[in-house]
C-alpha cells in the first residue's frame, strides 16, 4: 500500500489539504445523516497547519492531537478509510470504533492520540520526547492545541519540563482566533503584545514565533525550523500559526444561532482560504487531476467504513485492562 | 398549567437566584452564548459581570470562587464536561471543601458546581461521558442529581443558597425531560428524598435519568400486579437515610439502578448501609455500569456500559424471588 | 533471617526494578535526595536519568509518565502527598486509566503511582492525611495498599510490571512495620487476598495499617475463645471476591475496617457484594472515618476521625452477636 | 488591644522581624519538646519578606499565605498566642486547634489562610481580589508563594486571569533558592534570564521586579509601588524578593543527613540576616528595648497557649460543613 499522503512536495500538499477539507466535509454531511453520531469539530479552513507542520516530520516522529484532531492524523499519514470508520464507530477504525472523533490515534504511524480535554496531549507528547531523548533516538515531537490551551496549567507546566530538560518537542499553537464562543484575544492580556502566546511561551525559553497559519509553505518552513532544532538537540520550541475554522466549533453549533463571529469575518478569512493558496503552487490541470483522485480515496474510504461491521455490544468492556483483566459487569444476576 | 423542561427549570433556578440575590454570580466557558443552554439568555439580561466568560483555566476559576465566596459572593461554576471535576478535583475536594473545618469554622464556601450533560452524550466517547456523583460523595461533597423539573429547579436553588460547596448533575438523558408544572416552583431542601411512586414490595432507588427508567419498568411490573417504590434521594449525599428506611421497612427487599461505576458508588452505599441496619426479605441487587466503566464511542458499546430496563426487569425479578 | 521495614521494602522493590530493568524511571519530587526514604541511595546508584528529580509540575509529569510509557518506559512516579492524587485525577484517571480502552487496545500505559505516607502523619492537618483508595478503585484504577514489607515488595513490583495504570498505597501508619524475612521476597499478584489469619467466627477484612490493628483485636478475641479471620484483600480494586466468597461461606459473619470515609469506599462495596451474594448469619458492620471526613490538627481529633481498636472491638461483638 | 504589629515606621518592622524570629525559634524548641506535633516548616531568615510586604498593606487588605507561613500571619497581625496556641493544636488558637501550621488563617484579619498545597493559594487570593474590585471597594491581595510554585499550572493560570481582569491582587514570590531540595536555578530554564520568574510574569503582561527580599525596606519599596498600583485600578503586579531559608525545609530535616545546600551557602546568607540589616534603622539602645519587649510577648503568647485546653475528641468533625450537618460517624454499633 502506498502512504495515504505524500507532503513532499507542493503538490502532495495541496492533495493532503485537499483531501483533509473533503474528508471533513464528506464528514458533515455523515453526521447530518446521522452515519457519525455525536458530531465532530471541524478542521475546515485550518488544514495548511495540519499539512504545513507534518510536512516537516519524518515518519518516526510523533504527534498528539486535539478534540478538533482529523487533519492532524490524517496529515500525519492515518488511512481516510480506517479514520472514516473510527468516525463511524466501526470495528474497521483506527481504535476499532472504540474512540471515535475526539480519540482516534494511530500508535504504528507515531499519531499518539486525539484528545478529549484541551492541552491534555502536551505533556503526553512531552514524555514521548522524553523517552525519545533518552533513548539516544532522534525523533521529534509535535504537540498541537488552540488557542484555548494557553491558558490550561498543565500546557504551561509542561512548557517548563521541556525547556529544562530541553526535550525534542514542538509545542504548535493553532489559534484560530476563538476557543469556542471566546475571542482569542481577550483571554490573553494584550495580546498582540506582552501578553501574546509568543511572549508567553519566550517567558518560559522557549524559542518562539508565530507564522502565517493559512500559508502550507509557510507553516512548512516555521515549523523545520523547530524541528530540526529539536532534532539536533536544540530542544524544544513554540510556534503559533494564525487560522481560522470556517465551520462552528461542533456540528452541533449549526443548530444555534450564535453571534459571537460576523458573516463578514467569516467571508474575509475564506477569502484566504489555504486550499486556493496551496493550489496557487499547482501546474496546468493538475489540479482537477488530485481532486478527483482524493474523491475517488474517499468514495472507497466511505465504501470501506459503512461495510465495516458494528461493534457487537458484548464486547464493550474490552480493551479496558490492558492485562486483560474483565471488569465486573454492572449487574450480576 | 404550563410545561417546563428541565433545562428550563435550570435556567429558571439561576434567572431567578441572580435576580433575587446580588452577590450570586455565574462563572464558566461559554455561559455568555449559552452553549449548553443552562444559561441562554442571562449575560443579555444580568451582564457579562454577572455572567462571566471564562478563559480554559478551570483550575484557576474553580478555586478563584473560592476567594469569591470568602468574600460574601455565592459562584455558581458551570463545566462543560463531567470529567472537568476530575480537572478541578483539588480546588473542591482539598481546598473549598476542607476550608470551614481546616479554619475551625471561619471560613464557609457557598459555591455550587453545575455540570449540565453528565453521563453519556451519546457519541461523545470516554472522557465525556462520566457520572462521577460517587466520588463526590466518598469525599463528603453535598451532590445533587435531580430527575425532573421541578427538582432541577428546587435543587439548584438551595444548592446556590447552601453555606456549604455543593455538585449538581444534570444528566444529559434527563435535560430533556419536560413536566406539567402546576405549582410555583420552590426551593427543595438538600437531604430529602422523593417517593415517586409509592409501593409495596420492592424498594427501587435511582437518582437522575434513572428515575425515569425506574418509573416505566414500575408500571410494566404494576400490570403484573407487583407493586415498586421507586425512591429517588435526589441528594446523593447527604443521603436520606431515615426515608430509605422506613421504605425498606415495608417493602422489605432493595434495587437499585445507578448509572455510575459499580465498584463504591451510590448503589454499594445504599446496598450496605440496608445490609448493616435493614432486615432484608432478599438479597438486594444492583444495576450499574461496570466497574472501571469508560464509555466507548460506539453507539452499541456506549450504551451496553449504562443500565438498562431489560437489566432492571431481571434484576427486580431476582429480587422478587 | 533478617529484619526488613516496609519503606526498606519499598526501596528494595524499586532498586530491584531500576537494576533488572532498563525501562524502570522513577519520577518524582525530591527522589533523589530520598525525602521520604522509599528513593534513599537510588539516585547515586542510578544516577539521575533513573530517578529523575521534578519540579513542582505534578500534572505535567504525571502525564509525561503516560507518553513515556508510550514509548515503552515503565514509570513510577513518587507523590509526597495522598493529595496530590487530586491535583492529578484528570490525568490518572482521564487520561491514563482511559487510554487502553479509548485506543482499540493500541496504547498501553504502564505507570506505578506510589504513595508513601498516605493517611494520618500525625499533625499534618486536613490535606496531607487522606486516604482515598476508594476513589482510584471507583474510577476502576488498580489500587494496593499493602500491610505488611513483604506484601509492600511483592505488589509494588508486580504494579510496576503491569501493563496498566497502578497506584501503590503506603500507608504512614504502615511504614514502620518489621518483619522478619525468611523467604526471598516475590512479586505478589495483584487481585490476590491473603488471609493472614485463618478463623471460623467472623471474616474480618482490612488493608494497609489497619491488617495489624485487626490481628492485634483478632488475639484479644482468640483469648476469649473467638476465633476471627482476618482477611487482607491486599489489592483494593480488582479485589479478589472468591477468597471473599470463601470466607464468607465458612464464617457468615463480616466486619470490615477502613481508616477511609464511609460512604461508598472500599468498605462499602464489601458490605454491598456480601449482601448480594453471601448468606450472613448477622448483619455485616464497618468501621471507618466519617463522612466525608477531614482530619483535623490536633491530635487528639485526628486520632478521632480514624478508626481504632475499640471501635472495632464494638464492632465485632455486635457482629458475633 | 493594640495590635499586635505596627509596620509603619523601622523600629516597628524591626520589632515585626524579630517578633517573628523569635516565634520560630520558640516553635523549633516546641517541636523538640513535642508541644508542637508534626513540625513546621521554619521562616526563619525570610522575616523581611513578609514584614516589607505587609507594611506596604491596609487593615482591609487580604493575603494567602503558605505551608512556610507563620510570617506572612503575624506580619498582617495575627496575635501571636492565638497564633501559638494553635500551633499547639489548642481550642484557643486561631483556628481551634483545627488547623495548625500549615492552615492558620484570621479571616477578620484578612488571613485568608495558609495553604498545604503549594501555589494553591493564588486563586484564591485571586478570587477576593475579583470580589473586591466587583464590589468596588479598594482592597488589595497579596498572595505568597515560593519558587517552587513557580512551576505549579494553577498559579499561572491565575497570573492570566488576575492580567486580563485587572485584578487588584500582587504575586509575591519568596525565592529562597530552593523547592525542599530542588534548586531554583534547576526548575527554570534560564534562571537570570529569558526564563526567570520575571521574565515568565512579564510574558503574562504582568509588571514584574525583582528586589532583595532580605532587606525589608527594598521589600516595603517595591511593595508599596505593586499594591498601589493594585489599589489604583492598574491591576495585577509580580514582585520576586530574593531570600532564603536559614532552617531545613521543615523541621524534619534536621534528622536527616541532607547535602544539597553546603555549609558555606548557608552561612554566607547568614550574613546577610534580614534582623541584623532592619536594626540598623534603630537608634541606641532601642534593640535592647525591643527584644525585651519581644520576649515579654511570646512568653505569654506560650503561656496563652499552653494554659488553652485540647479539643475534645468528640468535637472531631465539628465544623466539616458550615450548614451543620452532621456526618455520619465511622462506625454506627
Ligand atoms: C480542559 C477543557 N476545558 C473545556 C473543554 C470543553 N471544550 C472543548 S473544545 C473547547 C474550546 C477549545 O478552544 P481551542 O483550544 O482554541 O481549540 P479550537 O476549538 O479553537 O480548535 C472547549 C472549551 C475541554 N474539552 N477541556
Ligand atoms: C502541589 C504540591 N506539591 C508538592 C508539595 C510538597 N511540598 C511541600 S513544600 C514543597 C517545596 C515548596 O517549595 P517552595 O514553593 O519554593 O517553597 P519553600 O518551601 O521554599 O518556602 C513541596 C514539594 C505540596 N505541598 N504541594
Ligand atoms: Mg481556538
Ligand atoms: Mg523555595
Amino acid at each position: 500500500n502506498p502512504a495515504p499522503v505524500d507532503l513532499s512536495t507542493p503538490a502532495g500538499r495541496y492533495r493532503a489539504i485537499r483531501l483533509i477539507r473533503r474528508f471533513e466535509e464528506q464528514a458533515l454531511e455523515l453526521v447530518k445523516s446521522g452515519v457519525i453520531v455525536g458530531g465532530t469539530h471541524p478542521y475546515i479552513g485550518q488544514e495548511a497547519v495540519a499539512v504545513g507542520v507534518c510536512a516537516a516530520l519524518r515518519p518516526q516522529d510523533q504527534i498528539t492531537s486535539t478534540h478538533r484532531g482529523h487533519g492532524h492524523v490524517l496529515a500525519k499519514g492515518a488511512d481516510p478509510a480506517r479514520m472514516l470508520a473510527e468516525l463511524a464507530g466501526r470495528v474497521g477504525g483506527l481504535n476499532r470504533g472504540r474512540g471515535g472523533s475526539m480519540h482516534a490515534a494511530d500508535l504504528s504511524l507515531g499519531v499518539l492520540g486525539a484528545n478529549g480535554i484541551v492541552g491534555a496531549g502536551a505533556p503526553i507528547a512531552a514524555g514521548a520526547a522524553w523517552a525519545a531523548k533518552r533513548a539516544g533516538a532522534d525523533r521529534v515531537v509535535v504537540t498541537f492545541f488552540g488557542d484555548g490551551a494557553l491558558n490550561q496549567g498543565v500546557l504551561l507546566e509542561t512548557w517548563n519540563l521541556a525547556a529544562i530538560w530541553s526535550l525534542p518537542v514542538v509545542f504548535v499553537c493553532e489559534n484560530n482566533g476563538y476557543a469556542t464562543t471566546l475571542p482569542a484575544a481577550s483571554a490573553v492580556s494584550d495580546p498582540g503584545g506582552s501578553g501574546s502566546g509568543v511572549a508567553r511561551a519566550a517567558g518560559f525559553g522557549l524559542p518562539a514565533e508565530a507564522v502565517d497559519g493559512m500559508d502550507a509553505e509557510a507553516v512548512l518552513a516555521a515549523a523545520t525550523t523547530a524541528v530540526e532544532r529539536a532534532r539536533g538537540g536544540g530542544g524544544p520550541s513554540y510556534l503559533e500559526c494564525t487560522t481560522y475554522r470556517f465551520e462552528g466549533h461542533h456540528t452541533m453549533e449549526r443548530r444555534m444561532r450564535l453571534t459571537y463571529r460576523t458573516p463578514e469575518e467569516i467571508a474575509a478569512w475564506r477569502d484566504r482560504d489555504p486550499l486556493e493558496r496551496a493550489s496557487a503552487l499547482l501546474v496546468e490541470g493538475e489540479r482537477e487531476t488530485i481532486d478527483a483522485e482524493v474523491e475517488r480515496t474517499l468514495a472507497a474510504a466511505l465504501e470501506f467504513a459503512l461495510a465495516s461491521p458494528q461493534p457487537d455490544p458484548a464486547t464493550a468492556a474490552d480493551f479496558l485492562y490492558a492485562d486483560g483483566l474483565i471488569p465486573r459487569p454492572g449487574v450480576m444476576v | 398549567m404550563s410545561w417546563l423542561s428541565y433545562l428550563k427549570a435550570l435556567n429558571k433556578a439561576l434567572d431567578n437566584a441572580l435576580a433575587t440575590d446580588e452577590s450570586v454570580v455565574v462563572l464558566g466557558e461559554d455561559v455568555g452564548a449559552g452553549m449548553s443552554g443552562v444559561t441562554l439568555g442571562l449575560q443579555a439580561k444580568f451582564g457579562p459581570d454577572r455572567v462571566v466568560d471564562t478563559p480554559l483555566s478551570e483550575q484557576a476559576f474553580t478555586s478563584l470562587a473560592v476567594g469569591a465566596a470568602l468574600s460574601g459572593l455565592r459562584p455558581v461554576i458551570e463545566f462543560q464536561i463531567p470529567s472537568l471535576l476530575f480537572l478541578t478535583f483539588e480546588q473542591i475536594a482539598n481546598q473549598a471543601h476542607k476550608l470551614h473545618l481546616m479554619t475551625g469554622g471561619q471560613a464557609s464556601v457557598p459555591v455550587t458546581y453545575l455540570v449540565p450533560g453528565s453521563g453519556s452524550r451519546a457519541g461523545w466517547a470516554g472522557q465525556h461521558s462520566d457520572q462521577p456523583h460517587g466520588l463526590l460523595a466518598h469525599v463528603g461533597i453535598k451532590t445533587v442529581v435531580p430527575a425532573t423539573p421541578t427538582d432541577a429547579y428546587g435543587l439548584l436553588t438551595s444548592a446556590i443558597y447552601d453555606p456549604d460547596p455543593v455538585v449538581v448533575f444534570a444528566p444529559a438523558a434527563a435535560l430533556g425531560v419536560r413536566e406539567d408544572v402546576t405549582a410555583p416552583l420552590e426551593p427543595v431542601p438538600l437531604g430529602s428524598a422523593r417517593i415517586h411512586r409509592q409501593g409495596t414490595d420492592v424498594t427501587l432507588v435511582a437518582v437522575g435519568q434513572s428515575v425515569h427508567a425506574a418509573l416505566a419498568v414500575a408500571e410494566e411490573f404494576a400490570a403484573e400486579g407487583v407493586d415498586v417504590e421507586v425512591f429517588d434521594p435526589r441528594c446523593v449525599y447527604p443521603f436520606d437515610w431515615v426515608a430509605l428506611e422506613r421504605s425498606l421497612a415495608k417493602t422489605g427487599r432493595l434495587a437499585v439502578i445507578d448509572d455510575a461505576n459499580r465498584y463504591g458508588g451510590l448503589a454499594a452505599e445504599v446496598l450496605a448501609v440496608a445490609a448493616e441496619t435493614a432486615h432484608l426479605t432478599a438479597p438486594p441487587v444492583r444495576v450499574t455500569r461496570p466497574d472501571g466503566a469508560v464509555l466507548p464511542f460506539a453507539l452499541a458499546l456506549d450504551q451496553a456500559m449504562q443500565p438498562d430496563a431489560e437489566q432492571l426487569r431481571r434484576a427486580l425479578r431476582t429480587v422478587l424471588k
